[in-house]
């Protein structure tokens, strides 16, 4: 193939998925009734026509290199009819045609793969997260590596169903938030306003970066005879938008960033609803290679949920329920000045009521 | 007097301000005049009023000055100014205190009173400029005083708490008078930024309609269990049967704290919100608890800029009974009014100001602790403007503290960062 | 007394209501056990001490003329040991030493007062009211005239208590708002920005005229050489906060002012707590001198609302439970774009979850 | 390869991608130098990476472009760019596909994927400029196709549905296809004031976390009954006892509008909001209803600028069966492209759009009928910015409509006002 031939657009569009469903799926495609756990990352849909479909939810680092992507397909050809899919979770899902297939398979996952098997039902799903150091241009921390470190820190918890709820992590590496609203999410925080590189900034569209900052602290402004820009400190509120949109703005800051911790974000709209996730606790260090204190901060709120939640309760709603004065004291995180919203919507966050708990 | 449309106002069963005002029109002619310029308003969907400042000297407030569009067909209206009053505390009042009102509205004005106005005060409306002051004189030499209006403290209303009501947790009455004795100079020489109004309540019910009607609502509260009188318990169970109270009281619970089992209540305090609807239900069997205070909360208004707003949690229990209680409490006030009267801008009421500059700030300024139960959940955002720079811990170092602020990180050698 | 003397400050405070406290609340101060309800508009409170206290609410106009209040004070000194007392919500207690004193009483004050006895528990509460065309400069309507009205309208309510909850209702004459949130409130609204009197501005300090508009609608002007203000017109939202600052921002209209009607405002702290009122309608005519539409309009939601809520549920809490489309189809009110808020927590409003009822 | 803080990754149960990374270093060279890279990235806590457009022709997106920093230091990650994969809907492969995968990111770059990024991409790392458009051209040659990035609709994202799940309500691996082929000039070609994602859930359970993530979630619900076997519901209450059920389920439920009687299960379905839940617990005896469809969303995405918004409901149903059923639902997405597209500012995600001009008239520019339902509740301030001069209706006049539109009111004579 010749590098210089120009490429015109192909526009496939999606592929056919319908070529890549499991027979069993494409048989009882929309007439599924029900489904069974059988164990932690095992169950079984059970069709209208009779038939039962198993799976097993193997945890994946998501990154893949291509030999083990190979040997994922080894093991989906020998078990599963040569067809898998991943979740919207990065996990990996082998469909076994035989229930005694299971344990063979879940054997060569664990040998060949080292994969666990879990992070279904009511246990600590896989974690959800970014590009970090690894291949992004903003990054203020990693991802893979926080996620490896918290894996490994709640392996028991993903591979059994011990919660009253799933419980659903992100993480994400700059300020921009590429990771998911879930029920615990682990942040970057920056702790001064963006540093300016007068030499670098004519690279970037000063209109676009002016208008970027939504509390406009950006103005235009000339050094030594240059348009530049200049940002008022005071207005300034480090969100790190500027950033994204010119990397002359470098809000980034290997010694003062720092990671907070956010819990009760939820997507279903199950029982009262989705919400949003909410500061637990902030300034904890930016700790390659295994960020030992976040591992604690997270363990802190999985132990407090685990002995006060009610069943079915996600992490929100658990907490929505004791308050967050308790919420506050069984983690022992402290609530300062900073955990009250100072942004927009602000008001909508007071306690509007003479509702306290003494 | 003929008043094709008022004259339909005096038809129905709920009593009749037109049919009272004609009568009163026979004895005050201004009274007939004031009812034949608001036929006129209600002929056109007019008002006919003008307003402008007129004070009494040393008041920098307390009277609202009304002159009439129409001045020269209806003259004895041309100044019709309403005098404010501030009432008694819990709105109680021997029929003498209120004759005594009746002859000085009648001396001085037109003779007629609304009690009370939605702030708090006698409102005793109709004189003109000279008999104004001469009104005044006559409410101020019989211990009456005048109410608030301008930018300015306002006069304090208060539910009647524990001059007739089991719920109380704390005496509303005495608040009421304790404080707007204390600052009758800022009602009188207004100098805040803006209104400051306080409201008081006995309790969560909140019978002084104080939450989004004042800056300041002041609601009794509890810190220690509700009273449980499980006989009482017992027999309402037993009339009302079991699943009517799960329906009506325990499962209303917002924090689903209060179960029955049985025929008994039985609760988890630690969670009680104070809602009080438990015990309003249940009010023959269930009691506030007995170590009682009140919650300070703070921000309220209606509409004007804002939209609307609802106070919030500022202080969530403050003890009420010593001086020292009494002094605590006013220098919260107090600290809360020298940081909005530096830095509030003309026109802007507390609540507005804390908007501007944030919750946080404002605690800092009035040297209050942030405390959970001040916001229904903390910040969903990650714009937060941190005053300092976190230190992060590092591993070796000491672990102190939940939030890391106490020391700078260490340079690593190789650091090539910013 | 000579009117010409000069007066001085006599910061007279509060009257010390303890002269004004009626002997049995005086004897029982703070020490109340519970209350009974005996019949509308009448109830008991019992003592520690054994001692009961016996109360009759009557409703009041708030608008009392001095013979008036003087036959109330006949009846408090016949009955009441010449002591009375106002409700926050305008009525008159009066509290009899007999229980056996109760039917004269109440008799009394039907006959001589012509005021109904009601007003209390699970009924149609008084109406809280501003002053209007009586004596405000401000008012686009009447207060104490729909009221009355009202009143008239609802009195069986006001003399029973056939409601699940009870029913706070307020008016208020202009979009300042002086009426308090309650569970239907009627207030004022208008259809176009202010129409300016160049001549009369400058009687207004005009940087005060600026800085009130919340959305930064008026600007300095000049007209024929003097200095004014104009009103961006896209910006204007028809507050009527300017107007208020100043009066040559004429922003009434007797031709296209309306009226609207709120509903689901509550103060007390009671299970949810305090919510603000929501708009139920919008465009009901100001029609004087009986506002025929808005008793109508009044008069579906108490219907609805006393069809469809659970006991002990007042209106905004009865319609969070059955949702807003049930609302607007039980009232028959329409919703319409106007219903969606626009203003600064205007997204906080929205449903932000796959909630529907269909 | 020693890196002392990376190796510490590779100890721990959880699969080691540091463990995975070195293996493939040994054949892919550059592998070992993003190690090296990331090494010095976590010894100094920060990042080497620039990034710039770089596209393949006749194409606006799809490949992240990314320069080392330490490029004199490790030339063979000074260009590491990563190619975004369309994935297959529902993210379901056969072993057949994966490996040709495997050997087009072998052939011409580091041989590593991430199965999926976090909009649904095949993430395909570690091209450098000139092989970056060899392997476009091998995945578009074999039928793949490049993703979304930059001011354009992105790749979709679904759960596995019907595929797979009892609870879909729709096709979302059809919706997804049609969605991409029909709209793949949107996705590479961008031409929007910002960036568009959809994201396909099956029912309320929301698999595909859409609703803070995507500008548009689609969830499957129904508008008949939810299906309920009551003999299962018989056993599954005989099997957990009835308190279990009440605590676990009906009370659980957001509207009440479910109840347990004896062993039955009854359900208001008028007041049902397609929450889950009940169904979710009790999946062997409840089920959606037959008559099923989808809730368009509109406004989600994370933080920039706004500090996070969850998606809210634009149209509460919308069938998705018949041809013509996928017709008005683009319909629908088109007019929403044309007047965002219109009006929208640069770099304005929809939601933020829909917050400066307000919903109501993006509903207006839209086409689409307001509906309570779109809301929590209706404004609480009363600052309408009405567009008609509101015609009272007067006595006597024809009673139409409840809010009031049809005509001006009528002059009065002597009228004074304004
Ligand atoms: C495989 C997957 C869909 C896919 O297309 O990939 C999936 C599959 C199922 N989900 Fe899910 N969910 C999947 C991601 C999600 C997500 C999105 C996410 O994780 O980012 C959510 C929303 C999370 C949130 O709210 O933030 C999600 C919220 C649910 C819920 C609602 C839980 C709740 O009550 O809040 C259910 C209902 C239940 O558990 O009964 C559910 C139920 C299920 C069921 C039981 C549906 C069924 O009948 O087949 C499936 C097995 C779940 C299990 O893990 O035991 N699934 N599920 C996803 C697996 C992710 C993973 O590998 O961990
Ligand atoms: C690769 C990925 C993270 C990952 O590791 O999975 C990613 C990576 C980047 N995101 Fe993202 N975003 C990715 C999913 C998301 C998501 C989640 C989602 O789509 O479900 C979000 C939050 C949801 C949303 O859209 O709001 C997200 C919100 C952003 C934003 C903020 C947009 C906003 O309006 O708030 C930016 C910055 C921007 O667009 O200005 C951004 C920008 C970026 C850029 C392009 C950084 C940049 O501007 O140069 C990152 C390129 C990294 C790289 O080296 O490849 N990315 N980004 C995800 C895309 C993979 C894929 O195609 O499948
Ligand atoms: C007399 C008065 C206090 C005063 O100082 O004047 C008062 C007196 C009582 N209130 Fe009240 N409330 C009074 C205004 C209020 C207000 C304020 C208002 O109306 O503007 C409220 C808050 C309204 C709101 O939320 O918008 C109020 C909310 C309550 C509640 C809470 C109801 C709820 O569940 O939401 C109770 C509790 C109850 O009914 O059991 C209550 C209970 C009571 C009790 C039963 C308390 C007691 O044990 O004595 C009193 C008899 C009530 C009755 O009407 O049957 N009172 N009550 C006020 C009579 C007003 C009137 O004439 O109509
Ligand atoms: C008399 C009264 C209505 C009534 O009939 O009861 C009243 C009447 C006026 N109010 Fe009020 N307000 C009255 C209680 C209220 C309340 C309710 C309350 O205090 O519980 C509010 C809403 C709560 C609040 O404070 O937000 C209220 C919010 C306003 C506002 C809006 C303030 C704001 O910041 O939103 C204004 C306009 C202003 O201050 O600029 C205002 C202004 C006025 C003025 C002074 C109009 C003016 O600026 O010239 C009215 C004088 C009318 C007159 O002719 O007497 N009035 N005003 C109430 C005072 C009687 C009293 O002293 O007892
Ligand atoms: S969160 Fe920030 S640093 Fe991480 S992948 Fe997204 S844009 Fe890049
Ligand atoms: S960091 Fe955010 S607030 Fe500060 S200048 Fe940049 S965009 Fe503006
Ligand atoms: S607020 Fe409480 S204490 Fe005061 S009157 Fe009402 S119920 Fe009684
Ligand atoms: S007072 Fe309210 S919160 Fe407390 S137990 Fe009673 S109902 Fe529950
Ligand atoms: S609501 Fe407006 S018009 Fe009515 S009294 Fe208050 S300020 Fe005057
Ligand atoms: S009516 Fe309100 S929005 Fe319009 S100019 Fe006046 S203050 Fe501004
Ligand atoms: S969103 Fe609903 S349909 Fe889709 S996988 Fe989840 S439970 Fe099944
Ligand atoms: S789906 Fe949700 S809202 Fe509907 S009945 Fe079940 S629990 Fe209630």
């Amino acid at each position: 193939m010749d590098a210089k031939k120009p490429l015109a657009p192909r526009d496939n569009g999606a592929p056919d998925y319908k070529k890549y469903l499991h027979p069993a799926m494409e048989r009882n495609y929309g007439r599924w009734k029900y489904h069974r756990d059988l164990r932690p990352g095992v169950f079984v849909h059970e069709s209208e026509s009779g038939e039962s479909l198993y799976t097993v939810r193997a945890g994946s680092p998501r990154m893949l290199s291509a030999p083990l992507l190979r040997r994922v397909c080894d093991i989906a050809d020998k078990y599963c009819q040569g067809r898998l899919r991943f979740t919207s979770r990065n996990n990996i899902e082998f469909q076994p045609e035989k229930e005694e297939d299971i344990q063979p398979l879940m054997d060569e996952i664990s040998r060949v793969l080292g994969f666990p098997v879990g992070g279904s039902g009511h246990s600590f799903h896989n974690i959800i997260h970014t590009q970090g150091w690894l291949h992004c241009n903003l990054p203020g921390t990693d991802a893979a590596g926080i996620v490896k470190a918290l894996l490994d820190m709640f392996y028991e918890e993903f591979t059994h169903e011990n919660f009253p709820q799933r419980v659903k992590v992100s993480t994400s590496c700059c300020t921009i938030n590429c990771g998911g609203q879930t029920d615990i999410a682990i942040n970057l925080q920056h702790h001064h306003p963006p540093v300016i590189d007068h030499g670098m900034v004519s690279r970037c569209e000063l209109p676009k970066v002016i208008s970027i900052c939504p509390v406009l602290a950006i103005r235009p402004d000339r050094v030594e005879g240059h348009d530049t820009v200049e940002v008022i400190e005071e207005k300034c509120m480090y969100c790190g938008a500027c950033h994204a949109q010119c990397p002359a703005l470098e809000i980034r800051d290997g010694q003062t960033d720092t990671l907070s911790i956010w819990v009760g974000g939820k997507s279903a709209s199950t029982r009262g609803g989705p919400s949003f996730m909410k500061l637990a606790t902030w300034g904890l260090p930016n700790n390659p290679p295994r960020w030992p204190e976040v591992g604690d901060a997270v363990r802190r709120i999985l132990k407090a949920y685990q002995a006060g939640a009610n069943p079915y309760e996600r992490v929100g709603e658990w907490i929505e329920r004791v308050g967050w004065k308790n919420f506050f004291a069984e983690t022992g995180f402290e609530f300062t000045k900073y955990h009250i919203d100072s942004y927009r919507w602000a008001r909508t966050t007071f306690n509007t009521s003479a509702h306290v708990r003494l | 007097m003929k008043l094709p449309l008022l004259d339909q106002l005096e038809e129905g069963p709920w009593p009749s301000f037109v049919k009272d005002l004609k009568e009163q029109a026979k004895r005050r002619p201004q009274v007939g005049q004031l009812l034949q310029q608001l036929e006129q308003s209600y002929e056109n969907r007019w008002d006919y009023w003008r307003g402008t400042a007129i004070n009494v000297p040393g008041y920098g407030g307390g009277i609202i000055a009304r002159y009439s569009d129409l001045g020269e067909k209806f003259p004895q209206v041309a100044q019709f100014h309403t005098i404010r009053v501030i009432e008694s505390p819990g709105f109680v009042y021997s029929t003498e205190a209120l004759r005594q009102l009746c002859d000085i509205s009648e001396d001085y004005g037109a003779g007629i009173m609304q009690l009370h106005g939605m702030t708090g005060d006698i409102l005793m409306l109709g004189f003109d400029n000279e008999k104004m002051m001469q009104a005044s004189e006559a409410l101020m030499e019989n211990g009456w005083d005048l109410g608030g209006s301008g930018n300015g403290m306002r006069t304090i209303p208060c539910c009647i708490g524990p001059a007739r009501c089991e719920m109380a947790c704390y005496d509303t009455l005495r608040l009421t008078k304790y404080l707007t004795d204390k600052y009758i100079g800022y009602l009188h020489r207004p100098e805040f930024p803006y209104k400051y109004k306080f409201k008081l309540s006995g309790c969560g019910n909140d019978c002084a309609n104080s939450m989004s009607r004042s800056d300041m609502p002041v609601i009794g509260t509890w810190r220690d269990d509700i009273q449980v009188d499980q006989e009482a318990v017992a027999r309402f169970v037993e009339e009302m049967e079991p699943e009517w109270v799960v329906r009506n009281v325990t499962s209303r619970c917002p924090t689903r704290c209060i179960h029955l089992h049985g025929d008994r209540i039985e609760i988890d305090n630690s969670n009680c919100v104070r809602c009080m609807h438990c015990i309003n239900v249940m009010h023959l069997a269930l009691a506030p608890g007995k170590d009682r205070g009140v919650t300070m909360l703070i921000g309220g208004k209606r509409t004007v800029r804002s939209g609307e707003m609802i106070s919030s949690v500022l202080v969530p229990f403050q003890k009420l009974e010593s001086d020292e209680d009494y002094l605590a409490f006013c220098a919260i006030v107090e600290r809360i009014w020298d940081f909005w009267g530096e830095h509030g801008n003309e026109h802007e009421r507390v609540g507005e100001f804390i908007d501007r500059v944030g919750l946080g700030t404002f605690l800092d300024g009035v040297g209050i602790e942030p405390d959970p139960q001040m916001v229904a959940n903390p910040r969903s955002n990650p714009y937060i403007k941190f005053e300092e720079y976190a230190a992060p811990r590092l591993e070796g170092e000491p672990q102190k503290g939940a939030n890391v602020l106490e020391h700078e990180p260490d340079r690593r050698e190789d650091y090539e960062g910013s």
